[in-house]
């Protein structure tokens, strides 16, 4: 299993292992989630693997009605929507994820503010697909 | 290194700007909708020009590949339009493809390269069905990292409203009175997507219900048609039907040339003094603050100072609406109105018509429509109508400096520019 | 209306340029390749530079919205590097796309806007069958009127070989020598694709037959191999797999400045004279001829008479080997051979690294790699590398003037830029 | 049927009523194949519809055995090539078609110059496809 280069493949495939990993920049210490070969901050590339503890407050949501095919083909739909946000990580770096645990029936029932933990679903896609970042809400 | 201010070698001025009717129209290829707007825009020179005296085309278009399996769209243009064989360049930055394609025209024409440039932008969506449309839109967005957890148009913007919302105290009501404000807009333009203002379609509603001898709703106006989750449905929470754009087909045209030769086609060119560009963080997570887009403010911020202008000096403004919480906070991150006020603003019609700061006078991307290849000229087809005095029932009094908002995807690219008739 | 003569305003100068690997990397993305080229353009300025600097960038792509997924990809380029909020524009011209994406990063200096510019290009193709691959491409011809009789890109230069073939007498071992020449640059490549001459391919053939105990292939040289269509099968008829250039992933990067500011960054810049696009009609069929390319012939002759020389003086000169009739038809369009000489010339070994007129030092298209998006600023690297004297082992004589020529597609769009060394 | 205007959808219609239809420029009477709304020649745009007979010369041609997948769906493929290539018509303007009649095992016994004519297959394809351009050399 190579991990070694700092790309969505290697992201996924730690996921996989349950783990929600990041670059940090042995520079400057800015940390990237996801992972990125190059500092941001600095514009240097010396990166090391960073993994993050999976706790975070959210930041904003949406609950989606009219999703995209992948979505659909999962079983999503207008009378059974999922919900995605940005989620703020305790280390500081935001993330998009499929957040699960809220009643979607009243959208205004999910606090922004309200904590959140990463879930790692065992791998159940078909071949080739990736399993989205997912936290459950607290 | 000192910054330098950003200072274009020559000066740059429309001599006419023209657009296709936007619209479905599947029967018609992106290369057909580009002719209507050449057309158009040859009607718009006021003392006319050879189009042989054009010299290059820059074309907008955000995913003809996908849309309608056709790369490259650039030289065809050029060929359906008999401009072969003149340079033909496609730019593309999401739903701003086009708004970099007149500011690519803006930089060759100053770079003394050419004196005479046609710069537009094209989109046919409509073949495609809405679920496919709504994925390669998508695509826009960060695919590996936003698409994989369902991200699609809609939500983008959704969490900017939640924001907006939590931080600001935004309503839904308020978006909605955006919306009603648009089509009124559009209702007045007749190459718009949607020519019926809300309250006009709550009646035809209404009438065909009567019609058909089925229930009669109970609506009494706009906002109570609105509310109604039968006439308004969740798309993605808190945005409806109604605060999106349509899927639009359409094309708009508009020709550059170099100031000192502009009085050679039109008494009354206009010019331009500001353009600004910028990007942000593809990814919503990859930004600090969602209350607002940055690349808008700092595109904003490089138009004022070229122009030497402020926000309160611009009469009309062209924002990019493709949801009704993206003309909120545009006109905040314009500098129109302070953080947290667009939506008030909204409200109190300080950006109808006839209010303060007219925005969206062609309807906006909410009713003219969204093709997105081609709004950002589109945009400036308007500004164009409105400067020379030409917009008919839409006129607003005399404008003589208009801006153009041109967002590409979530915020990720922005460009703006400034117009000013002398 | 008189035709001016085209010029700059502002000179423009090539501080460095760089590119990632080509090859096949599946398990990266268009952003990794990037991030790649662009740590490999700052290791080549002499004097080092500050990426703070640079102002906008510029990114040649033909398709990542159909080959991953991923449309507007400008920002996330430059977020990737480090550059966000610098303006980020995409450009797209077929396989012209980064040709064009220099083009406008000249532009934009010489209007003054910006006196530093990053420009790129990036194509991921390898995570899609190779069927896909070819719609895709296919998508770059004309959609309605090509791709609906069976165009591919290897059937559309096929068509091309046939008229050559049949008006000058070209033959199919002419083309093979052009696949021989190249092979051998392409060997001397540590970033090409194809790091083999196709001796050594054939000869490891061998090689893995006799240790499998399979029937020895009786090959006794290059051409020998060529003309076994077990080892070298009909792709479109007269077009064979070894007269394709591969599929290729891969990214480039060249960073511009204005050219008064060019020995802030090296002593030995390299500057650019001359810049020359045209367009042809997208389908073959909306051309008079098709044993040349009109578009390739009139955007050197633009480039050729900004740059003040001819044909003659140009002592190096990259160009588009998409199929092995392409480098053909181009040598005798760029006026370096008469038309119907190319693939004599090329036979005689006169395009050879030691010939009188070296084409594709790097390998070109058909042993370097064509990452569509990145092969037009790919073509500018080996120029850097040749003229800079940093080419190793494919190193020629001094180089003072070189070209590149960077078409897309089947000739619709094509680049044209000459640089010297002064 | 509405074959007003001068664009794809037309051109595909016309082809299925057996017709190969161009437009011409009632200005210039430069002729255009496929037809286009706007004269290219003298940048008018008053066109009217032109039928072309069908008839022509071969300029060049390809034997295609690695298709587009919508070829190869039609059961085409390295053993079964088919062959597509440039027609100039004798009213002058020329057109990409598929080619029949050819003997695709000996592609160099296809002779450029070769006359050709267009053939109309009755519709055979999926709903929503469109027929290509056919002619068949003599
Ligand atoms: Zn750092
Ligand atoms: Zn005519």
């Amino acid at each position: 299993m190579e991990v070694k280069e700092f790309t969505a493949a290697s992201f996924y495939r730690f996921l996989d292992r349950k783990k929600l990993m990041g670059s940090k920049c042995k520079k400057c210490g800015a940390l990237f989630l996801p992972p990125r070969p190059f500092c941001g901050q600095c514009l240097e590339n010396e990166m090391e693997w960073f993994q993050f503890s999976g706790r975070g407050k959210l930041i904003s949501y949406s609950v989606v009605r009219v999703g995209t095919t992948m979505y659909e083909e999962k079983g999503y739909g207008r009378d059974t929507p999922y919900c995605w946000g940005l989620v703020q990580l305790d280390e500081g770096p935001r993330i998009s994820a499929l957040l699960l645990g809220a009643d979607l029936s009243r959208p205004d029932s999910i606090t922004i503010g309200q904590s959140l933990e990463a879930i790692f679903p065992d791998k159940r896609e078909e071949e080739g697909e990736r399993n989205p970042v997912t936290f459950r809400l607290e | 290194m000192v910054r330098r201010a950003k200072k274009l070698t020559r000066g740059v001025a429309v001599i006419g700007a023209g657009m296709s009717h936007f619209g479905a129209f599947k029967e018609k290829d992106s290369r057909d909708l580009f002719v209507e707007a050449f057309q158009a825009v040859l009607g718009t020179v006021q003392k006319g020009i050879d189009p042989r005296e054009i010299e290059a085309i820059y074309v907008g278009n955000l995913s003809s590949d996908c849309f309608e399996g056709q790369a490259h769209v650039a030289p065809i243009m050029a060929e359906w339009v008999g401009l072969n064989p003149r340079p033909a360049t496609r730019t593309e930055d999401a739903c701003a493809s086009s708004g970099v394609a007149l500011r690519e025209g803006i930089i060759a024409v100053a770079s003394g390269l050419y004196d005479i440039v046609l710069v537009g932008g094209v989109e046919s969506m409509n073949k495609l069905t809405t679920a496919r449309v709504t994925d390669i839109l998508a695509a826009a967005a960060d695919a590996i990292y936003e698409v994989s957890v369902g991200a699609t148009f809609p939500s983008l913007y959704a969490q900017i409203a939640t924001v907006h919302m939590d931080k600001y105290g935004t309503t839904e009501e308020q978006l909605m009175k955006v919306a009603i404000k648009n089509h009124d807009n559009g209702a007045l333009n007749p190459k718009a997507h949607f020519t019926s203002s809300i309250r006009d379609l709550m009646n035809s509603r209404i009438a065909r219900a009567k019609q058909k001898g089925q229930p009669i709703p109970s609506w009494t106006d706009e906002m109570e048609f609105l509310k109604d989750p039968s006439a308004n449905p969740i798309v993605a929470w808190p945005i409806k039907l109604f605060d999106c754009s349509p899927i639009t087909d359409g094309a708009a045209c508009a020709i550059l040339v170099a100031e000192d030769i502009a009085r050679n086609f039109t008494d009354e060119p206009i010019h331009v003094i500001g353009t600004g560009q910028a990007s942000d963080a593809q990814a919503l997570h990859g930004r600090k603050d969602i209350t607002s887009l940055t690349a808008s403010k700092l595109a904003a911020e490089q138009a004022y100072e070229m122009a030497g202008v402020t926000p309160k000096d611009i009469q009309l403004a062209e924002v990019h609406d493709c949801f009704t919480i993206a003309e909120v906070v545009a006109t905040e991150d314009l500098g129109f109105f302070k953080p947290g006020e667009g939506s008030r603003a909204a409200e109190e019609g300080k950006t109808a018509r006839d209010g303060e700061k007219p925005i969206n006078t062609s309807g906006g991307l909410k009713s003219k429509g969204h093709p997105v290849g081609a709004t950002g000229v589109g945009q400036l087809v308007e500004v164009w109508e409105q400067m020379s005095g030409h917009a008919g029932q839409r006129q607003v009094a005399r404008v003589n400096l208009a801006l153009a908002h041109n967002v590409g995807a979530s915020g990720s690219t922005v460009v703006v520019h400034i117009f000013e008739r002398r």
